[in-house]
């Protein structure tokens, strides 16, 4: 119990610091929205809406860096799945209903996800967005127990999860080669660069939450502790 | 700021103290995808839709299967396998709730 | 002879030991050099003889700068060492024959020879201590030849106390020479000088006077000399006896400001040290068993008289040139006669059935014929004493204690006689050994008749006293052994010899040493177990820091378990900090 | 090119190595990545050469700069740390390939490629929210390279790792949420303008502080370290020590430098201080008393960070002489820390690979068989406990200077302490080595470029004691001179 | 003169490099390649005796021989030849040739031949470093790579014995460098660097800094004091004799205890010159904790009955002579002090290297065992007993000359309490050597040699017994020989006039 | 009290309760839940602050974008790694010693 009145305590200092902060706080000088309204007209920026221009113009090293942060969890789940390697995944539910409520909602959810992606130059929706309803629809297949032959191929897999990134880092080399900054793409192509980014990151972003969602050990697999178990060769 | 918002921020704080005090972890998986929605419709209010959408697929939907898949998988009992020291203790929801 | 012979031959004089001593180390010449054993002294006998009084060789590059040369001094001690060193070297081959460490014998012997013959040639502070050295270590060697259990501790006993002897003269030397012009390469000739103005000339003279005095075998200082002759080989106690206990002599001759500065207290104390040594040593002696003991204690004895000549000259600063002239010459006749009896003892020892057989009367004479000498009157001993006393009563402002002193240097003389009776006493007790060889009836015989004939054989020597009137002086000289002869006799018939250890005052203080030895042992133990319980809780301290496992700490735990919650209470801090800041 | 382009190749060449590797089979990452490594190299000449050239180097990314755009700023600290980061991962890098491990890591190259690319893009970059997500890049694919062995021992570490650094992280964003809402910008340069009185600034700046310090495993933050560095891969752990840790520090370091000219932080530069400290003899008594070899060197990066963190008592509020000197010596320690320890881990690896034990006391004897890795690791040792020659020593002497400059003579005892405390664990290794007890003759050979890999690290750690100048020259930013005057 | 200078700027570097260079390839080289080995660090022995040689007469001829580098700001690197460092490399150049042949007679089929030679070599280098060192922060540099390279040395043997001996040298001679680190850095921060020189800036710092400068002098002594073994820091010279006989050898005779006695020497003349030392008042307490030891190391000699730690504890008392002279407030003792520095050096070099023979040869490593070894041995013999009359102090051999100039150099100081000291010390010396000199020479061998080796040798291996008849020789030319030119006492005496007479 | 600031209050309160949630429990879902509480929390401020009286700012926006991808990619990867050592330790919390 002590603990807790600790935690507490340790909480409470925390949340009167912020709140301290948050009073207290000065106003600042500068102010980026004005900033990027300036900078968003169509001759400069190759997106309208101004949270796709910060993504992907702006701020595009975020974006680049956190679509590798997804990769490399992904590439962790997997790596793990290689030491400890899994039994047969016999995950699903034989439930009718589900399969004829997947069947019906899942071209929708597609057609959502277009939508999003579409939409994401001049109003709110986008890469992540699109990406996360994609990732969903997955979820509900495999729920659903339906596998996709075509996808569980791994090479295609890893592909597709990495494509993402790599259409990101290629597109952002050629203004380097040509003396100007990287991700600095030219004025006139941003636009369709950049819904180019955006589909690739799309299915990218997909299938990474979908993959993490399917290298955890599947349910069906048996614990397997102690860690005994002898590891499959290279 | 209205009574909307007064509420929805009520609300969500609530919920979270829900999630992180239910000594059901079940409970606290639901109660942190309700905050998630919840969080799908501050965002709304705060004039980011992009936010409030990424929030409802991501962080509230893609999130909670996570976590409830992950709660099926931590729910299951186990036989202990061969001869291990450490035999785990097989409870509905793990160990270590809200002491 | 020219400057250029006289520098080779101060050269060659303490080198030829050396030199041979070093091809005997190359086993293609040690029989030859085992031949040429006694003939390594001659260059240095040549000298003394042939060479000219300024004679000066001067080697800078060795050791601080060398300088050696002959002057009226230590050519009268050069020529009684090395007429020694050669009598004993003829002895000592003859001895040797046979002998399962000859060769070891023969290195230090050549290894002794070249420091006696360097210590009395160096002028230089530096090479004459060295010199001193080797000879003092050299001897160690010779001391314990025999290897018996006597020998061993009568070595042990010299060596403690040569070198507490080198220890002072050491001292003496450095805090001498600091006083000195060139301190770094003093000359011994600058010592004296620099003693009589030095602000410590009473530790100086203190340390020098005992340095030497041990050599010089100085009561109390003594206790080697009666252990370590008669355990060494018959030869080397000649040299022992007869040589080197002189360089004692010599150091202080040359060391201390004699006749530079009056120094009564100093001249009190000397001179009855000497005549403690000489009625002492001859009290002790008369009691002893073997004959080279009671030589050894005759040694004390005079060197004893010797001594009060050193301390006339502390005195009396005026008489010193008369004295150090009586003093050489009391050396030169004492270092040859009791060579003479010591390589006697040899020659009695192994003369088997002569003593006893035909020409054993003729031999007796020879034996006895240098211990006359010592008593008194014979030629040498006549001019050495003579001279003694005329020096004493050249002094100017004597005390008025002084007029006794030839009453005392005659009873003095009545000891020494009877030493030497009791000493051919016990030689006729002693048991006949293999027959000598010829070279040890031509060492003896060659000292002997140095010994006899030394005045006459060196004319040079400084005599001062003319002779008739040392004829005139008979009769003092005279009665003495009478009446020492007389004593002996009667001692012998009706007094029974008190058991007086060799080495006599030894065996009180070395069962002192032993006692405290003993008690600081124990002592020490007490300590010791006192303090092991610290020692215990100490060491379980450090086993107890000594961890090899991986137990980790609560703070380790916490650190590991509750990052959360350590990280809250940092950032409490912090903010505190930064607040407070 | 003009060079300030050439940065972003930095970044660019890791991320496409890493792509690369993803896709590659897993049998040619190795050797593939052998292959990329002097891409990189390329990439890093011209930007030196241009550095050297015209000072520090900026190029706004997308054509945008700051405070919309994010810009990488490549001054004397980044390129010297760009620098370290790819001779460390070189060398590690050829340790692995090398490595003839009987279970497949194959992994481990495109999660290390990630991590160059965090790491360069954390030194490079002057946007704080860029930093975060470096942070995060950085720490997801360290907790990777942790887990990558998927025993429990490992999991439970990279578990621990990962809640470690998502908490830290936490702390940066509020921190970094606080200075948006204060400065309205999130380029450091502009953050520099602040008033580093300001009650938001201060919370901030100790939000970000404690969250590097978890991330940097400071004490008592530390407890997730030795298991995570202690149990992973030796390279794994060559790189986590010599490079990940400093990550966060660095980003520490700058934003002290710019948020802080007030002289009033003094007791918390203080209290960082003595954390550190506490961090020094900890660490070193926790080493001490390990008996696997790992986890000895692993609690050694724990004694270690804590002289980093001497730096802010050492900087703050003192005068220029020994604010200069306290930079100089903290970014020496730093390299020679770097270089050290990945020596040291690569050297452990090799030697427990030799004995096939992870426990100090099997190496007996293994000083005759290996004496090339006991060599590593010894001199590795050398700059661990500061002794000369070494750039460990150097540093410690440029911090005792500095603390004798600013008269704050209590870091003495723990500059001193802790080295001889060092020297306590490093010899506990080395004597074991050299019994030469009941020999045993089964010694597995590393293969000669594995033992070569940590030689060279070890070494190069000595030659920076005596290499220091030029480097020190080239990383000390004209800004601080600026800084430390407002701070004197 | 001026056409070679680059040469000369290079030359001290080369001169350290010499054995660096030797030490790295000997790591490099298998195990099993013992004739190139040899070649190796007997080629490297001879270049650098050659080089030293070569520096030593440009010396005295003033040529500058000086290698700078910047180290970081306010540090630099400085190699110097001065009288005083050539001196010092001489010693320890010349010794390492003698010691290398000997080491290589004394470790024929021993493992771990490589590590050993390696590390020897990067001893020398440390010791030659620190010879030549320009500066406090240089000199300290070698001094603690010294330490390093010593310690596998110490622990060679491997067995739990050595491994304590190499705790107890870590812990003492660790601890020291870090109080001595304190020292340098204290003095860094006070005046900056500090370059050999005497005086060095010291004397125009403020009097009410006179405390904080004691401070200095007294941590700085402590860390030196520790190598030089002065009183109560020597624990960890007697144990460290588990070591094999080169080392030890090398250990006592040049370059463990010289380094801190050398240092001691750096400190008191050429950083806080010796005016000023005695203005501070520290002389005095240096000449007393030098007595102390001097006395203690020879009584607890006596207690010695193995023959190393005998010549252990002699070294702890011979040291401490160097320290004796320097805190000699006058030129005589200096050169006093400074002689013994080489005179020590060759003295107990021979001694170890005979202990060493015994023990190779007959397997004898207590002093009760050593009847008769003189029969059996002579050379051997001959060798220790020239080195232990040395040591005694018994002209014309080494020992005297400084103990000469010692007494002289005390009594100019008027210190004369020190001739007490000295007389003691010899006595004390006698009372431990003399009695092994009896059982060599005059008594009988009781049982057979322990462990004999080299029957067929009349001696021993001619390896072992060349250096150690050569270094035996050097010490009784040394005294014997003391007034040519190029004499230990010659070089003394430059040092003396050159550096510390106006 | 405008929208954001009255938001960014209560995000002040979530990072407030995560904390206190991440430090109370030992089981790693709950401090999972915490730590996405928080982040959520840490969010609200973002943009609360950022846009009180100042209108929508898109910057702060798309950093939370980012950051809610950060999120859900480091829980997806505790959760793999929690399946995974729970699957050989049967533990659902972190031993307190390794």
């Amino acid at each position: 119990m002590s603990r807790v009145i600790v935690a507490a305590i340790a909480s409470l200092i925390i949340t009167i610091a912020l709140a301290l902060a948050v009073l207290e706080r000065p106003t600042p000088t500068l102010s980026l929205p004005n900033l990027a309204s300036t900078a968003i007209t169509p001759g400069e920026a190759g997106v309208l809406h101004p949270i796709t221009a910060v993504l992907l113009e702006f701020r595009s090293i975020d974006t680049l860096l956190e679509i590798a942060v997804l990769l490399v969890a992904v590439v962790v789940a997997l790596a793990l799945r290689e030491a400890q390697p899994d039994g047969a995944d016999r995950m699903g539910l034989d439930n009718p209903l589900l399969h004829a409520v997947v069947k019906l909602l899942l071209p929708l959810m597609l057609l959502v996800a277009a939508y999003l992606l579409w939409a994401g130059s001049t109003r709110p929706g986008g890469a992540f967005q699109a990406g996360a309803v994609l990732a969903g629809c997955g979820v509900l297949l495999r729920l659903a127990g339906t596998s996709l032959h075509g996808l569980e191929r791994p090479r295609w897999l890893q592909g597709g999860r990495v494509l993402g990134l790599l259409v990101f880092v290629s597109v952002g080399i050629p203004p380097m080669l040509a003396g100007r900054a990287f991700l600095d793409y030219p004025a006139d192509l941003a636009g369709g660069l950049i819904l180019l980014i955006e589909a690739a990151l799309t299915l990218s972003i997909a299938l990474a939450l979908l993959s993490l969602f399917r290298l955890a050990p599947p349910q069906s697999d048996s614990p397997a502790f102690p860690d005994r178990r002898k590891r499959r060769r290279a | 700021m209205g009574w909307l918002d007064l509420l929805l921020g009520l609300t969500l704080v609530t919920t979270a103290g829900l999630a992180l005090a239910s000594r059901d972890l079940f409970r606290a998986v639901v109660m942190f995808i309700v905050f998630g929605l919840l969080m799908a419709l501050v965002w709304v209010r705060l004039q980011a839709p992009d936010i409030a959408l990424a929030e409802a697929a991501i962080g509230a939907g893609l999130t909670g299967v996570l976590l409830l898949d992950t709660l099926g998988y931590l729910k299951r009992r186990f036989e202990p396998t061969g001869t291990n020291e450490r035999r785990p203790t097989p409870t509905t929801e793990g160990r270590g709730d809200a002491r | 002879m020219n400057t250029a012979i006289d520098a080779f031959g101060l050269v060659l004089a303490p080198a030829l030991p050396l030199i041979m001593l070093l091809a005997a180390c190359v086993p293609g010449f040690r029989g030859r050099i085992a031949c040429w054993l006694p003939y390594a002294a001659v260059p240095a006998l040549l000298l003394a003889l042939g060479g000219q009084t300024d004679a000066v060789a001067r080697l800078d590059w060795l050791l601080f700068g060398t300088v050696l040369a002959l002057d009226e001094l230590n050519r009268v001690f050069l020529a009684f060492t090395a007429l020694l060193w050669l009598g004993a070297g003829w002895h000592a081959r003859g001895h040797l024959a046979g002998d399962a460490r000859a060769d070891g014998f023969r290195l230090l012997w050549f290894a002794t020879m070249s420091g006696n013959f360097g210590l009395i040639l160096a002028q230089d502070v530096a090479s004459f201590y060295a010199a001193f050295a080797l000879m003092t270590f050299a001897v160690y060697g010779l001391v314990i030849h025999r290897r018996s259990a006597e020998a061993i501790r009568a070595g042990r006993v010299y060596l403690v106390m040569a070198i507490l002897g080198e220890g002072l003269i050491l001292s003496g030397l450095l805090l001498a020479a600091a006083g000195s012009g060139a301190p770094l390469m003093a000359l011994v000739s600058d010592l004296p000088g620099a003693i009589a103005v030095s602000p410590r000339r009473d530790l100086i003279i203190a340390c020098l006077f005992a340095g030497f005095g041990v050599k010089a075998g100085l009561p109390l200082l003594h206790l080697w000399l009666p252990l370590a002759h008669p355990v060494a080989p018959v030869p080397a106690s000649a040299v022992l006896s007869g040589a080197m206990i002189k360089a004692g002599l010599l150091g202080w001759m040359t060391t201390l400001p004699l006749g530079l500065v009056s120094l009564p207290g100093w001249s009190l104390l000397v001179m009855l040290t000497g005549f403690v040594a000489a009625f002492g040593a001859a009290l002790i002696g008369v009691n002893q068993r073997t004959p080279k003991t009671v030589l050894a204690y005759s040694s004390v004895s005079q060197m004893g008289l010797i001594t009060v000549g050193v301390g006339a000259a502390l005195q009396a600063p005026e008489a010193w040139p008369v004295l150090s002239a009586a003093i050489a010459l009391y050396a030169l006749h004492h270092g040859l006669a009791k060579g003479a009896l010591f390589l006697g003892v040899g020659i009695a020892g192994q003369a088997g059935g002569r003593l006893s057989g035909p020409g054993a009367r003729g031999l007796w004479l020879a034996l006895a014929l240098p211990g006359v000498s010592l008593a008194g009157p014979m030629v040498s001993g006549m001019a050495a004493k003579t001279s003694l006393k005329a020096a004493f009563e050249a002094g100017m402002q004597l005390p008025a204690w002084w007029a006794h002193l030839p009453m005392l240097m005659g009873l003095a003389a009545i000891g020494t006689t009877t030493l030497i009776a009791r000493h051919l006493w016990l030689l006729r007790d002693m048991k006949p050994g293999a027959a000598a060889s010829r070279s040890e009836w031509l060492g003896w015989g060659f000292t002997l008749a140095a010994s006899s004939l030394g005045l006459i054989l060196l004319p040079w020597l400084p005599v001062p006293t003319p002779w008739p009137e040392a004829l005139r002086a008979l009769p003092d000289l005279l009665w003495p052994v009478v009446a020492g002869t007389l004593l002996g006799v009667l001692a012998h018939r009706y007094l029974r010899a008190w058991p007086i250890p060799a080495g006599d005052a030894l065996v009180p203080i070395s069962a002192a040493l032993r006692q405290l030895r003993i008690a600081m042992c124990l002592t020490l133990r007490a300590l010791r177990r006192q303090l092991r319980p610290l020692g215990r809780r100490l060491s379980a301290w450090t086993e107890g820091l000594r961890a090899d496992g991986e137990q980790a700490s609560p703070l380790e735990h916490t650190a590991r378990r509750e990052a959360g919650l350590i990280f809250a209470v940092l950032l409490a801090l912090m903010l505190l900090a930064l607040t407070m800041g | 090119m003009s060079g300030g382009e050439a940065l972003s190749w930095l970044l660019v060449v890791p991320l496409l190595a890493a792509i690369a590797t993803l896709l590659a089979p897993g049998r040619w990452r190795g050797w593939g990545s052998l292959a990329a490594l002097p891409l990189l190299w390329l990439a890093f000449t011209p930007v030196l050469a241009a550095f050297l050239h015209q000072g520090t180097l900026t190029t706004p990314l997308g054509g945008w700069s700051p405070p919309l755009g994010i810009a990488l700023i490549g001054d004397g600290l980044a390129l010297g740390l760009v620098g370290l980061t790819l001779g460390v991962f070189s060398l590690c890098a050829l340790f692995a390939a090398a490595d003839p491990d009987p279970e497949d890591h194959s992994h481990l190259w495109p999660l290390a490629w990630f991590l160059i690319a965090a790491l360069n893009g954390i030194w490079l970059s002057g946007d704080v929210f860029n930093l975060y997500v470096g942070l995060e890049l950085l720490g997801l694919a360290a907790v990777g390279l942790v887990a990558l062995k998927g025993s429990a021992e490992a999991l439970a570490a990279a578990m621990r790792y990962l809640l470690a650094a998502l908490l830290g992280s936490l702390a940066y964003l509020i921190g970094v949420a606080l200075l948006y809402a204060a400065a309205g910008s999130l380029a450091l340069a502009d953050l520099a303008q602040l008033d580093g009185g300001d009650t938001t600034v201060r919370v901030a700046l100790a939000l970000m502080a404690v969250g590097l310090m978890l991330k940097t495993a400071l004490f008592p933050l530390h407890g997730w370290l030795p298991a995570a560095h202690g149990g992973a891969l030796p390279a794994v752990s060559a790189l986590l020590s010599a490079l990940v840790v400093k990550a966060s520090f660095i980003i520490l370091l700058r934003l002290w430098l710019a948020l802080d000219a007030d002289p009033l932080a003094v007791v918390a530069a203080q209290a960082i201080g003595l954390l550190g400290a506490g961090a020094v003899f900890w660490g070193g008594w926790m080493a001490w008393r390990q008996a696997r070899l790992k986890y000895l060197v692993a609690y050694s990066t724990v004694a270690q960070i804590g002289y980093l963190f001497l730096f802010f008592p050492l900087i703050t509020g003192t005068g220029t002489d020994a604010a200069r000197l306290a930079w100089d010596g903290t970014l020496l320690m730093l390299f020679a820390h770097a270089l050290a320890k990945a020596g040291m881990f690569l050297a452990a690896g090799n030697l427990v690979r030799a004995v096939g034990s992870a426990q100090i006391a099997d190496l007996a004897g293994v000083g005759r068989f290996r004496p090339l890795s006991l060599l590593s690791f010894g001199i590795a040792g050398v700059s661990i406990m500061g002794l000369p020659p070494s750039g460990g020593f150097t540093a410690k002497w440029l911090l005792l200077q500095s603390a004798l400059a600013s008269g704050q003579w209590p870091w003495l005892i723990v500059l001193m302490g802790g080295g001889l405390l060092s020297a306590v664990y490093v010899f506990k290794v080395l004597r074991h080595a050299f019994v030469e007890g009941p020999t045993r003759d089964t010694f597995r050979s590393p293969p000669t470029a594995a033992e070569l890999a940590a030689l060279t690290l070890a070494l190069s750690s000595l030659v920076l004691g005596v290499a220091a100048h030029g480097l020190l020259a080239l990383m000390r930013p004209d800004a601080l001179s600026a800084v430390l005057e407002g701070a004197g | 003169m001026s056409g070679w200078s680059p040469v000369n700027a290079w030359l001290p570097l080369i001169v350290v490099g010499t054995s660096l260079v030797a030490a790295a390839g000997i790591f490099l080289l298998k195990e099993h390649r013992h004739g190139l080995r040899t070649v190796f660090n007997l080629s490297a022995a001879v270049i650098k005796l050659g080089l030293v040689i070569w520096m030593a007469l440009g010396v005295l001829d003033e040529v500058a021989f000086e290698t700078r580098y910047v180290l970081v700001d306010g540090v630099s690197f400085i190699l110097r030849a001065d009288p005083l460092g050539i001196m010092f490399t001489g010693l320890s150049s010349l010794l390492w040739l003698f010691t290398t042949i000997y080491a290589i007679g004394y470790l024929e089929d021993a493992p771990n031949r490589s590590r050993f030679f390696g590390f020897f070599s990067l001893c020398v280098a440390s010791t030659v470093g620190i010879a030549l060192a320009g500066n406090l922060f240089t000199f300290f540099l070698f001094y603690e790579l010294l330490t390093l390279s010593t310690y596998p040395l110490v622990v060679h043997r491997g067995t739990e014995k050595a491994m304590r001996a190499g705790k107890v040298y870590l812990a003492y001679t660790l601890g020291g460098g870090a109080v001595l680190l304190l020292g340098v850095a204290g003095l860094h921060a006070l005046v900056g660097e500090i370059e050999f020189a005497a005086g060095a800036g010291l004397r125009d710092l403020d009097t009410a800094l006179n405390p904080v400068l004691t401070l200095i002098f007294v941590l700085l002594v402590i860390g030196l004091g520790v190598k030089a073994a002065l009183l109560p820091l020597h624990g960890w010279l007697p144990t460290a004799m588990v070591a094999p006989a080169p080392v030890s050898a090398l250990l006592h005779a040049v370059a463990v205890v010289k380094a801190g006695a050398f240092g001691i020497v750096r400190v008191v003349y050429d950083v806080f010159g010796i005016e000023f030392t005695w203005q501070l008042g520290l002389l005095q307490p240096l000449a007393w904790l030098a007595c102390a030891t001097i006395l203690y190391g020879s009584i607890r000699a006596l207690w010695q009955t193995d023959l190393k730690r005998r010549l252990a504890y002699s070294t702890i008392s011979q040291v401490s002579y160097i320290v004796l002279g320097t805190a000699l407030f006058g030129p005589v003792g200096t050169v006093g002090g400074l002689v013994h520095l080489l005179h020590q050096g060759l003295m107990k070099i021979t001694l170890f290297f005979c202990a060493g023979n015994y023990a190779e040869t007959l397997g004898v490593h207590r002093i009760d065992e050593l009847d008769g070894t003189g029969r059996r041995m002579p050379a051997t013999s001959v060798a220790f007993t020239l080195g232990a009359f040395g040591m005694i102090g018994v002209p014309p051999l080494a020992g005297f000359v400084t103990k000469w100039y010692l007494g002289i150099g005390a009594l100019d100081t008027g210190m004369a309490w020190v001739i007490a000291v000295l007389v003691a010390s010899s006595l004390l010396n006698a009372a431990y050597f003399l009695p092994i000199l009896h059982r060599i020479w005059f008594r009988p061998q009781r049982a057979p040699w322990p462990d004999e080796h080299f029957r067929d040798c009349r001696d021993t291996h001619p390896w072992l017994l060349l250096p150690t008849l050569a270094t035996a020789t050097f010490s009784l030319a040394a005294g014997l020989l003391a007034g040519m030119p190029f004499s230990p006492l010659y070089w003394a005496e430059v040092v003396v006039l050159r550096e510390y007479l106006p | 009290m405008s929208t954001d600031l009255f938001f960014a209050w209560i995000g002040v309160a979530l990072c407030g309760l995560g904390l206190f949630g991440f430090i109370v429990h030992h089981h790693l879902m709950r401090r999972l839940l915490a730590f996405n509480i928080m982040g959520s929390g840490s969010f609200l401020l973002l943009v609360g602050l950022a846009q009180d009286g100042r209108g929508p700012d898109p910057v702060p926006q798309a950093l939370v974008l980012t950051g809610i991808v950060i999120a859900v990619a480091s829980t997806a990867l505790a959760l793999v790694v929690l399946r995974r050592w729970y699957r050989v330790s049967g533990e659902s919390s972190l031993p307190e010693d390794v």
